[in-house]
């Protein structure tokens, strides 16, 4: 057996968790076409993710290269970092399997069930790699694995306008932006002659100065990572894509795929970009190009026209995808500190962002299931009628605020706590304001929810229990993080280890 | 017990009520006898701590237990500049285990009378929930060793006493008065925040005992004993807003707008007896200036509402101006350094004033909620039982021996006295001795009207009748609490007392000795003994003792004397001193004129402002600022004046600001995808432009 | 004229990659549009294998743009199927009619 | 200008034109044989830079698979009986703004750059060292590229069928 194949094989038993993902994709594929019956499709998903969250918990410490070439990298990077991220992306996974069953919107689309969860599982596959990959071929691919099922998800429910005109926008713009973001990898490979991270970080050792070529390229790779995480610029598809797609698919947008972009960045710069790290964690860069002046930039820009944008919206929708623009910038001013403990500020803030973003979007699912509606002036006295619901919606926008006691806001006190110390004293200021700011659309939701008389007569509305439990578990964590939050942080850490220097 | 049982055992006693809240409330409208879940949650919260109370009195009278968690810590994010740690924890020592047992058992008393007195109410569950969130709260305040969870649970025990007092809120007198308290708590706690800010930017740290160990190391906030003293101050706002001392005062005696047992929970025993706990939780790090202020504040406190009860008509009003009387006792007691006396009265007055409000419950009860005493009399004969409870009680209050009240009131004017002598503050002395003249005569006044004489309102009279069971038991109780026998073999003294003797001891003061009174700093030099005052003042005190019992009992006397003599007989007309006494007497009737004057001044001035504001809304941003005007509309509704400028003008100008940056940023997003590509490629050549500068 | 070098061809992707971006923002047609789109990756290619030969890098580039090719049919197939749907929806297929999401 | 550059600025014109062409004409069939002329242009280059497999391939799929599915979705969007099938443009000066600026930024930095130039030798074939790779390094790549085109035919398929 020659050599890379050698290597090939004894890489397999690193990538279990993408083999469990393909073969349940193929499973439920075949499943779909031998039995046709969509009732238990969702349950051998939700079997097959449980699977591979074993998996990816049983690998949790490798460290290492699978697919290493013939150079001691190798294609992708299995380590803690990108398992913490996984275990991330497939939580969400299951919540919004089980928001799959829960939404009426889908009911339309019933019978092809087959292929909306096959195409999740596509989604899961690209974003594995893109937590893991660490050469730029396979980045692009998983991109566009990932964007390929997200367009058709995004039109899923086809004949209704919205959603595919959702999946029309969405596909126009996805495709420039990758293309963009292949030709930038095609002159990175230009420049270097290689497309693994690892490799190009040894090769561009010897720039010591920024360099215009590199500043182009680097523009061009990220406007495809920024299109996938939707940071200002590349965020314009952002809020007529989750207006139009179904709300399961939209708060899946919102955490899986922002989560696999943003590590996806922190690899590139990590593993591209920093020569060596000092005693306390903060990153010595390459100085081929500012990486720290341009997310400083971008995260700026991200939050304040994700909060100001949010500020008028009155489809909940929306004003949730203006929202999570917003939260995109907190993220990306913690990456801008460029150290561990920015990191720390990352994956706090993730776990956190995961409870609470899709917590408010099953409240709209539900509410959409009830009222057929996610206008805001539709959710006048919401509150009273449904009281659970209305104090777990305010529950979680309190906590998308940051105020404390919720998780929310420990989140946001580790990206600040990492800006305040690296003394990005004004990025930290810009970011309260902004939090300020963004208040001030959360509380409007809760006006219309508690203070809006309702127009009609009304009801009250009953949940059945399950759904009761469900919104409850979502709900109650916000709460028991932001009191106590030591487990999160001893994850976190002992996920710290990202392979590399 | 080990440390692991007290700590569980508190954690239960600390949650158990929360739970009791959540359940009913949230199953109150389908069960509708749930509050006995609630009831019964009270009662093993008593059984518990009555059981770590024993133990810890008991067995482990030197031990502080604390048990904390790191809430945040920064140090271990690998942080090299920055470091501070958030505790959350809590302290279980003397004073607090005895608190604990104080809240618990009145609470559990309230629960009980409630049963009866509130039965019928159609929010009846809703009641007992409030009452469980309530005790939560005040269970939080007690338990807590840091400065943030005090200052969580501090609000937490204003809005569900919001709640309360504004209970029947279809009374718009009701609303108001919770409103009314709201806003007045909120105006303390606002100091007290400043003072959390002035502590937290110094010490990095909201533990109580790490604060204290700071101050000992010489750490002062601005490194300046003044300011230190200004943190001391701004602390105790919280506690003057809490406490209803002068000149936030104002919103107790509205409170009585609540139902009777709440008024007997929150507004006797325990709420406002919190600002009092937390001047003694924090009592070392009060400067000599510090206490000097809090001293005038509570005598300030105990002599103006003692004189506005005097004439006071209604049976709780008076019982609510006789409560802040007591609480600037026990205030001025800390202030001058009389540590022990003034906690020790928080827990006696605690069973004796909550005895007297549900008492009045009572009265309130029999006579189908009438409150006016000139309505009353001769009831002796129809509430027997609330009668003989209800004179136990005022012997009690009006500091007559044999009564626990004697025992804490007769070591306040011995101190009072010690203190005057010592420094020179005689006034403080002279409020306190009269204080204590003046607080006999209008008990004894409204148990002579209430009481006795004839019926007046013939009717009422008739149908009149005992309370049943639920409500005469709690009685009972309380009255037997406030016998000396609790306290002390000793009747006439508190002092060596077999109980308080070895379980409170007053904490050594943390400040440096150039900022204390004098006569805290210990003048010998044997440092290995704790020793916390100076050897005058112990003499002084000792010495002061016996006079003060003489001049206490003369005075007290006196006041019932004069009271049986104007009531009772009736030799003197009281229509006849009110006469030639008119101008004082109205001006005591009318409370000093404290309602008026806030009218006349932060009432109007606010509504001055907001009238301005309300112009500028009219003219100037409406158009753009609709959507916000409503949102703090909402906001003030809850908040009232105060509010209205703060947020509605904050709000006004970001919305207006935004509204700007809106507008553009619509304009961008056309919801055509071709717009948004050109827009990308713009933005990718200004990046590289602009980094390739 | 120099002689034809590296430039040459980067030169040529990178016009055929400015043809492609206006070419997606000025067709109204959405079929257009998608062949806009598929400039675009072709001038990546060209990049791929000008800079394999011309750097020496052995293969991988040619490899690379292999691959390219295989996701642009898989992109336009998806591509095409949507274009199809918006047809059905809308009647019609100009990218500037069809805005009914926005502000 | 020895015959290798004639053929080069030949197959660069009819890239760079017919490209011309596809994005700027109104009917949309010229469109697409313009498309075909640019394809089979940039197959020419790639014959010039030695890669004659990947012309091949160029050919055989975009030629062959591609621009057919375009033509496809040219007559299924519109109707055959409307003899013009035209299309018009849209934000022309502001694209052709930004477009140009681009463009200007992009050609000067890639001319400014000095780029590593050692010419490899083209084997005769290109054929066994691109199978040999595809099949041994990049093994994974190419079994997930399996996955991706499943995918590609699970989500055209849903899209598009019909109920």
């Amino acid at each position: 057996m020659s050599q890379p194949l050698a290597y090939f094989f004894d890489s397999l038993y690193l990538i279990k968790p993408e083999t469990s993902i393909i073969g349940f994709l193929v499973l439920i594929l075949l499943y779909d076409l031998i039995f046709k019956k969509e009732k238990w499709l969702p349950y051998i998903s939700l079997f097959g993710l449980v699977v591979t969250l074993f998996l990816i918990i049983e690998q949790y410490g490798y460290n290492k290269f699978a697919f290493q070439s013939s150079t001691n990298f190798g294609m992708m990077a299995i380590d803690p970092f990108g398992a913490f991220f996984k275990i991330i992306i497939l939580l969400s996974s299951i919540i919004v399997i089980l928001f799959s069953i829960l939404s009426k919107e889908l009911d339309v689309a019933r019978d092809r069930m087959g292929e909306y969860y096959t195409l999740i599982f596509g989604m899961i596959l690209g974003m594995f790699l893109m937590v893991s990959a660490s050469d730029l071929i396979l980045i692009y691919i998983a991109v566009e694995l990932v964007s390929l099922s997200s367009f058709v998800l995004a039109g899923f429910l086809k004949n209704d306008s919205r959603s595919s005109e959702a999946s029309l926008k969405y596909i126009i713009f996805g495709g420039v932006s990758s293309g963009i973001m292949l030709f930038g990898i095609s002159i990175l490979y230009g420049i270097t002659g290689t497309t693994n991270l690892y490799e190009m970080n040894s090769l561009l050792q010897n720039f010591d100065s920024t360099n215009i070529l590199m500043i182009l390229t680097m523009i061009l790779i990220f406007a495809g990572i920024g299109y996938k995480i939707s940071a200002v610029p590349f965020h314009f598809w952002t809020p007529d894509v989750y207006e139009g797609a179904p709300v399961t698919i939209t708060a899946y947008l919102s955490v899986a795929s922002k989560a696999a972009g943003i590590v996806l960045l922190i690899r590139l710069i990590k593993s591209t970009f920093v020569s060596q790290k000092d005693t306390f964690g903060y990153w010595e860069m390459i100085p081929a190009f500012d990486w720290q002046g341009f997310l400083i930039i971008i995260s700026i820009l991200t939050m304040t026209i994700g909060n100001f944008s949010a500020l008028w919206q009155s489809n909940v929708k929306r004003m949730l995808a203006y929202s999570s623009i917003a939260h995109a910038g907190y993220i990306l001013a913690a990456i801008a500190v460029l150290s561990d403990q920015g990191l720390v500020g990352v994956m706090v803030y993730f776990i956190i962002y995961l409870l609470m973003n899709l917590g408010a979007f099953l409240i709209v699912i539900v509410i959409k299931n009830k009222i057929n509606s996610e206008e805001l002036e539709d959710y006048d006295g919401l509150g009273y009628r449904m009281p659970l619901v209305g104090v777990a919606f305010t529950i979680f926008l309190i906590s998308l605020t940051g105020i404390p006691p919720t998780a929310g806001f420990i989140g946001k006190l580790y990206v600040f706590i990492a800006l305040v110390d690296a003394k990005m004293l004004v990025l930290a200021v810009i970011m309260l304001l902004n939090s300020v700011v963004s208040l001030y659309y959360y509380v409007r939701i809760l006006k219309h929810l508690y203070l809006n008389k309702p127009k009609a007569e009304t009801t009250d509305i009953e949940l059945s229990f399950s759904l009761k439990l469900f919104i409850l578990v979502l709900a109650v964590p916000n709460i028991i993080f932001g009191l106590y939050f030591a487990p999160i942080l001893e994850f976190v850490k002992t996920s710290l280890i990202i392979l590399g220097i | 017990m080990s440390e692991y049982n007290y700590t569980l055992l508190a954690l239960l006693v600390f949650f158990l009520p929360l739970l009791g809240f959540l359940v009913t409330i949230l199953l109150g409208k389908k069960f509708s006898k749930i509050y006995l879940f609630e009831v019964a949650i009270i009662t093993i919260v008593l059984i518990l701590s009555i059981v770590i109370g024993f133990f810890k009195l008991g067995f482990q009278v030197d031990e502080r237990i604390i048990s904390q968690f790191t809430w945040i810590d920064l140090k271990s994010a690998g942080t090299p500049y920055t470091s501070f740690i958030i505790e959350l924890g809590i302290v279980l020592d003397n004073i607090s285990v005895i608190m604990l047992f104080v809240v618990s058992l009145v609470s559990t008393l309230v629960h009980y009378f409630s049963i009866a007195y509130m039965k019928g109410d159609p929010r009846f569950n809703r009641y007992f929930a409030y009452l469980g969130l309530f005790t939560f709260s005040m269970m939080g305040i007690v338990l807590t060793h840091n400065f943030l969870m005090m200052y969580i649970f501090w609000e937490l025990v204003g809005v569900s006493s919001y709640l309360l007092i504004g209970f029947w809120y279809e009374k718009d007198s009701a609303s108001d008065a919770a409103k009314k308290a709201f806003l007045a708590n909120r105006v303390g706690d606002l100091g007290m925040l400043a003072g959390l800010l002035i502590l937290f930017t110094t010490y990095h740290t909201f533990t109580i005992d790490n604060v204290f160990g700071q101050i000992a190391l010489g750490v002062l906030p601005f490194n300046s004993e003044f300011w230190l003293t200004i943190m001391g101050v701004l602390l105790f706002c919280g506690a003057i807003g809490k406490s209803a001392q002068l000149p936030l005062h104002v919103w107790l005696p509205d409170a009585m707008e609540g139902p009777t047992p709440v008024s007997a929970l929150i507004h006797a025993a325990t709420m406002v007896a919190a600002g009092v706990y937390l001047v003694t939780r924090i009592f070392p790090l009060f400067t000599g200036d510090a206490l000097l202020f809090i001293a005038v504040v509570g005598a300030l406190s105990a002599l103006i509402p003692a004189t506005i009860a005097l004439t006071q008509n209604d049976i709780k009003k008076v019982l609510a101006y006789s409560t802040i009387s007591q609480l600037g006792y026990m205030i001025m007691a800390l202030g001058i350094g009389s540590y022990f006396y003034g906690y020790f009265h928080l827990i006696t007055h605690a069973f004796f004033k909550a005895g007297l409000f549900l008492a009045a419950g009572s009265v309130i009860h029999a006579m189908h909620h009438e409150q006016d005493i000139q309505n009353m009399g001769g009831l002796r004969k129809k509430l027997p039982i609330t009668y003989a409870t209800f004179l136990v009680f005022c012997l009690a209050i009006s500091g007559v021996p044999l009564t626990s009240g004697f025992l804490s009131k007769d070591g306040i004017l011995a101190g009072a006295l010690a203190f005057g002598s010592l420094t020179g503050h005689y006034l403080i002395t002279v409020v306190g001795f009269t204080v204590a003249m003046l607080t006999a005569f209008y008990m004894f006044r409204l148990l002579i009207l209430t009481f006795h004489g004839k019926p007046k309102d013939k009717h009422a009279y008739d149908h009149a009748h005992e309370s049943p069971a639920l409500m005469t038991v709690p009685l009972i109780i309380l009255a037997v609490l406030s016998f000396f026998a609790f306290y002390s073999f000793n009747p006439t003294t508190a002092e060596k007392g077999w109980v308080f003797e070895k379980w409170i001891q007053t904490p050594e003061s943390v400040v440096p000795e150039s900022a204390r009174y004098s006569f805290m700093v210990p003048e010998s030099e044997i440092r290995d003994r704790k020793i916390i005052h100076s050897e005058t003042y112990t003499k002084t005190v000792h010495d002061a003792h016996i006079p003060a019992v003489i001049l206490s009992l003369l005075l007290s006397g006196f006041g019932i004397l004069v009271a049986f003599t104007i009531y009772y007989w009736k030799k003197i007309s009281a229509d006849k001193i009110a006469n030639s006494l008119k101008p004082l007497y109205k001006f005591s009737l009318n409370k000093w004129y404290f309602d008026e004057l806030y009218d006349k001044t932060f009432i109007a001035f606010t509504m001055f402002l907001s009238k301005i504001l309300n112009w500028f809304d009219a003219k100037i941003i409406d158009g753009v600022v609709n959507g916000a005007a409503s949102v703090t509309r909402g906001f003030s509704k809850i908040s009232g004046g105060f509010d209205t400028i703060v947020i509605d003008g904050f709000v006004n100008f970001s919305a207006f600001f935004s509204g700007l940056v809106g507008i553009v940023l619509r304009k961008m997003q056309t919801g055509k995808v071709q717009v948004y590509i050109v827009l990308l490629i713009f933005s990718i050549v200004i990046l590289i432009f602009y980094f390739s500068r | 004229m120099m002689e034809v070098g590296l430039q040459h061809f980067l030169v040529v992707s990178a016009i055929l990659f400015s043809l492609g971006i206006f070419g997606v923002v000025t067709r109204k047609n959405a079929v257009m549009v998608l062949m806009g789109i598929e400039l675009i990756l072709n001038a990546a290619n060209i990049n791929f294998i000008a800079f394999a030969k011309y750097g020496n890098f052995g293969f991988d580039g040619q490899l690379i743009a292999l691959f390219v090719i295989v996701l642009a049919a898989a992109e336009a197939a998806i591509a095409l199927a949507i274009v199809l749907n918006i047809y059905k929806n809308f009647a019609t297929v100009n990218v500037d009619e069809i805005n009914k999401l926005k502000e | 200008m020895n015959l290798y550059d004639f053929i080069f600025y030949f197959f660069a014109a009819l890239t760079i034109v017919s490209a011309f062409f596809v994005v700027t004409t109104k009917n949309i069939i010229y469109a697409a044989f313009n498309l075909l002329l640019t394809f089979f242009g940039v197959a020419g280059i790639y014959v010039l830079l030695g890669a004659d497999f990947l012309a091949i391939v160029q050919l055989i799929i975009y030629v062959g698979g591609i621009l057919i599915l375009m033509l496809f979705g040219v007559m299924l969007t519109n109707k055959i009986t409307n003899v013009q099938i035209k299309t018009e443009a849209s934000f022309v000066i502001p694209a052709s703004i930004g477009v140009g600026l681009f463009a200007g930024v992009l050609i000067a930095i890639l001319l400014k750059t000095e780029w590593r130039n050692s010419p490899a030798d083209i084997p005769i074939s290109t054929l066994v060292p691109i199978g040999k790779l595809l099949m041994e390094e990049w093994a994974f790549v190419f079994i997930l590229l399996g996955v991706l085109l499943l995918i590609a035919l699970i989500g055209a398929a849903s899209i598009a069928r019909k109920e």
